[in-house]
């Protein structure tokens, strides 16, 4: 089983981010498993999200605390929130940065989402971009089946302009 | 033994419950005096009036509502 | 059948479209909000055929249930927490007018100090109102629990109504894989609800809902004691007819691993899941350890609790709700109907994540106890 | 007026003698006919018309609590509609405790649904189901036991609500005050209101012998009382328009209603005098 923790921000989609990853995982024929952690945050606050993938049912019903994989789907929460949190040796952790934040200590990788997304999507909305990324450097879910639930989730255009977003962040990955 | 939650299926059998004996004072109608306005059959509470102007004893409970808004004084209210 | 990817919410307004309900009376309350969303946007989109009606409470949503059901249609509504408190007045006399509505209940806690997250004191207190009460574990079975609901509800014996509980967040936000019945199938095991005990209809009329004097109110509410009882039968056929049709199994109670335990966890709803977790990993470490979860917790099934822990020697229940002076609710009715050893734990209030170690703990306190309740996780300063 | 064979609220109920709450829904029932399912919200009309195992109803009736009847009527409606029975009356009966106090939630929020059904308040001005208590529609200076006159009392301190005025608010259909000593104009306005799509409400008022405290056969007289000293005014508001359904030829003063009641016989004339600008405000207000 792997478990990824997303971090973001109210609003930043990465609620809708942990659910498209784990009806990706589910597309390849996977067992999977997303949620909230549950909070009352508004708009702007720090919001975390949760997905479990595994070959067979998944029974845990709590959150996770020690991820195999986190997403920041933006640098500003690094000075707010401690996204290392509970990680372990091997645990990729992912950053949407312009710039390389790592402490040293873990292997993070950062992309760039928010260039792509203002450019691509002429918005700040990075969760579809980051999962491309993510898919590509882990290969925890396909590509295509990532594509499928991103057209199922964003019908039309945007749908469309989000396909193209995460197919370049997989390319980068 | 009860109904399936209380639920009554015959509808208007509270005319088993025979009111008439509440009563003290019992309507007399004459009906040489009566003029059909109606009046004792609109404000029975009690549905103790028929179209005939007869007066059902087993339900009137002997308010006097039909004596007091007879226009004709055809009702008179005797003690039992 | 499909199977797609979804929260127990979602799999709960589909299972209301699969049970085709007339009138759907409901107000939004978090975390069951979204049940009151999907079945809104059913509505109009024309995918169920019945009236929403908008109420402007809670209350109102379950009197507005009540007055639907005793016109003699399917009825469903949903709600939570102080929502249900709200209701609390009506679920009694709901069932004390014998109308099969099905209830999904997204538990969450009770306020003071406001808490939105889950545990299962809401639904608790509502015990004694005359509901069927089950427990689900994960959004397939919430799916499954409502079809079946209505089936036991409407049962000519039963006519009681029914509480779906469905833990909040933990499932109701939670997203995984659901089997979607087909319409066809469903059908064939929920048929039309034809109620010949009360219905509203001028060509044979009936007065619902009476004043019954000290000659009759005991027997009205022992009536139902007895449509309690004969409930366990029913439930238990409809979950073998449902497997029948549909492939899944369910019970009153699902024992897992209880035969050769010496400890048996008991619990009710999603926490079972990790509970199940747990008793492998402790098994792989030579622990006898089994679990019982409760599925069926008004009517409550001694029987077949009975016969899960007959061969145990001790029970560890954890309860999401405590009744003060006593402990969990499900503890103090496993020490009035099951002569074991039983130790009572109280955890998950408000939201606190049930962890592992939570876990651990209840269980190494159950092996060498110092009290008969102990509150789980609880912060000393 | 039309006087059916039979009536359509059997008699046997328990009401009291001179009980005017069995007229009103009496008047009601037999204008509506038995294509109606009537609703009640718990009371004096509640629980003298059904004791298990009898009933008086001669149409389908279903109650279930005290402030919830227009919630209850909501479904009812719904479940009807749905159904396709278009044509069935649905006629909610609530005293004003249950209409006024607490079931006015649940009756704003049936109302502002667009339910096409009938409400029915039968005002007897207190709770009189439980023992003469005092509610949001007791008028000023009447004395019950949660506003029993005193040494420092006179009764009831505040005015009646003006719950017509309220469901006028709602902007609903048709909203109507009728009283049970005018018959002719209260059934005509129930069969306006039948005949209205979407919901309507009739403010009924009612008198009560027990509880207003005079002699049963004057339950009528005292009706006309109120109407005719202008204590209540017979008026509808039809798709917005409002009109005074009944004029008193010359008003009366309110002390020759007030002086026949218990409730209010101890008032001084500085009280009757202060009912009475009051009630001659609340006459030059709506034209009467």
């Amino acid at each position: 089983m792997i478990e990824i923790r997303f971090h973001g921000r109210g609003g930043q989609g990465a609620v809708t981010a942990a659910e498209i990853l784990a009806k990706a995982a589910f597309k390849d024929g996977n067992y999977s498993q997303a949620f909230p952690f549950f909070g009352v945050e508004r708009r702007g606050a720090p919001v975390m999200a949760f997905t479990r993938i595994d070959d067979k049912p998944i029974d845990l019903r709590y959150q996770v605390y020690n991820p195999d994989y986190v997403l920041v789907l933006d640098d500003g929460l690094l000075n707010v929130v401690d996204v290392f949190s509970g990680i372990k040796d091997n645990t990729e952790v992912t950053i949407n940065t312009t710039e390389f934040k790592g402490s040293g200590e873990h292997e993070v990788y950062s992309i760039d989402a928010t260039g792509i997304a203002l450019d691509m999507l002429g918005r700040n909305i990075v969760n579809t971009i980051i999962l491309g990324y993510f898919a590509k450097k882990t290969q925890a879910v396909s590509i295509d089946s990532l594509l499928e639930v991103i057209k199922e989730t964003f019908p039309g255009k945007i749908g469309e302009l989000n396909v193209e977003a995460t197919k370049k962040a997989y390319e980068m990955g | 033994m009860v109904s399936i939650g209380c639920v009554i299926k015959t509808p208007g059998n509270s005319k088993n419950n025979k009111t008439g004996s509440w009563r003290t004072f019992k309507p007399i109608l004459d009906k040489e005096k009566c003029i059909d306005c109606d009046n004792c059959i609109i404000f029975c509470p009690d549905s103790s009036v028929n179209k005939q102007h007869d007066i059902d004893y087993d339900y009137c409970k002997g308010c006097g509502i039909c004596a007091n808004e007879c226009p004709s004084d055809a009702i008179k209210m005797v003690k039992e | 059948m499909v199977k797609e990817v979804m929260t127990s919410n979602k799999a709960v307004a589909e299972a209301v479209r699969l049970a085709k309900p007339q009138v759907i009376p409901v107000y939004p309350i978090t975390p069951q909000t979204t049940i009151s969303e999907y079945l809104a946007q059913y509505v109009a989109d024309e995918k169920i055929d019945a009236k929403y009606v908008k109420v402007e409470s809670e209350h109102s949503a379950i009197s507005a249930a009540v007055g639907a059901s005793g016109a003699g249609v399917r009825v469903f509504t949903a709600t939570s927490s102080q929502g249900l408190m709200l209701m609390h007045e009506i679920l009694f006399a709901a069932a004390g007018m014998r109308v099969p509505i099905v209830l999904a209940d997204a538990n969450r806690a009770i306020s003071a100090p406001l808490n939105i997250w889950n545990d299962q004191q809401d639904s608790i207190a509502q015990r004694d109102a005359g509901w069927l009460q089950i427990y689900v574990e994960n959004a397939q079975e919430a799916l499954d629990t409502t079809l079946m609901a209505y089936k036991v509800s409407e049962n000519p014996d039963i006519l009681l109504p029914s509480m779906v509980c469905l833990d909040g967040f933990i499932l109701t936000h939670t997203v995984e894989p659901v089997e979607i019945p087909d319409q066809e199938s469903v059908d064939k095991f929920l048929p039309p609800y034809v109620p010949e005990h009360a219905f509203l209809d001028p060509n044979e009329p009936m007065s619902i809902g009476n004043f019954a004097d000290p000659d009759y109110y005991t027997e009205a509410r022992h009536d139902m004691e007895v449509a309690m009882t004969k409930s366990m039968e029913v439930i238990q056929k409809t979950c073998d007819e449902f497997a029948e049709i549909f492939g899944r199994k369910y019970g009153l109670v699902e024992p897992y691993k209880t035969e050769d335990a010496d400890i048996i966890f008991v619990a009710m709803g999603s926490l079972c899941s990790t509970l199940r977790v747990m008793v492998d990993q402790l098994r792989e470490k030579g622990e006898k350890v089994g679990l019982l979860k409760i599925r069926a917790y008004r009517p409550f099934p001694t029987e077949a609790i009975n016969e899960a822990v007959k061969n145990c020697e001790k029970i560890a229940v954890i309860d999401k709700n405590f009744s003060f002076g006593i402990g969990g609710a499900l503890y103090a009715d496993m020490k009035v109907k099951i002569d074991k050893e039983i130790y009572g734990f109280i955890a998950g209030l408000g939201g606190r994540d049930i962890t592992p170690e939570a876990i651990m703990e209840a269980y190494e306190k159950t092996k060498a106890p110092e009290n008969d309740v102990t509150w789980i996780g609880l912060k000393e300063e | 007026m039309d006087i059916p064979d039979k009536d359509l609220l059997a008699p046997g109920h328990r009401g009291c003698a001179g009980c005017g709450a069995s007229i009103a829904v009496k008047l009601a029932l037999n204008t509506l006919g038995k294509n109606t399912v009537a609703i009640s919200a718990t009371g004096c009309l509640e629980v003298m018309t059904t004791p298990y195992p009898e009933t008086s109803w001669e149409v389908p009736f279903i109650h279930v609590a005290f402030e919830n009847s227009g919630a209850v009527a909501s479904g009812v409606e719904s479940a009807l509609r749905i159904q396709g029975k278009d044509d069935v009356n649905v006629v909610a009966f609530g005293g004003d405790g249950g209409t006024v106090d607490i079931g006015l939630q649940s009756l704003s929020g049936a109302m502002e649904r667009g339910h096409n059904m009938l409400y029915i308040c039968y005002d007897n001005e207190a709770y009189m189901n439980t023992g003469i208590q005092r509610s949001g529609a007791t008028p000023y200076g009447a004395s019950t036991t949660t506003s029993p006159k005193g040494t420092a009392s006179f009764g009831e301190d505040k005015p009646k609500k003006n719950m017509p005025m309220i469901m006028a608010a709602h902007g609903i259909p048709y909203v109507a005050t009728a009283s049970i000593a005018y018959p002719e104009d209260y059934v005509k306005k129930v069969k306006k209101a039948a005949e209205t799509k979407g919901p309507a409400y009739i403010h009924l008022q009612q008198p009560c012998t027990t509880g207003w405290g005079f002699p049963s056969e004057k339950t009528i007289e005292m009706g006309r009382l109120a109407v005719e000293t202008g204590s209540w005014i017979l008026y509808e508001i039809d798709q917005g328009n409002f009109e005074i359904t009944y004029r008193p030829e010359e008003r009366r003063p309110v002390k020759d209603y007030l002086s026949t009641q218990k409730r209010f016989r101890h008032l001084n004339e500085e009280h009757i005098e202060k009912i009475q600008k009051y009630v001659d405000a609340e006459c030059k207000e709506l034209g009467l």
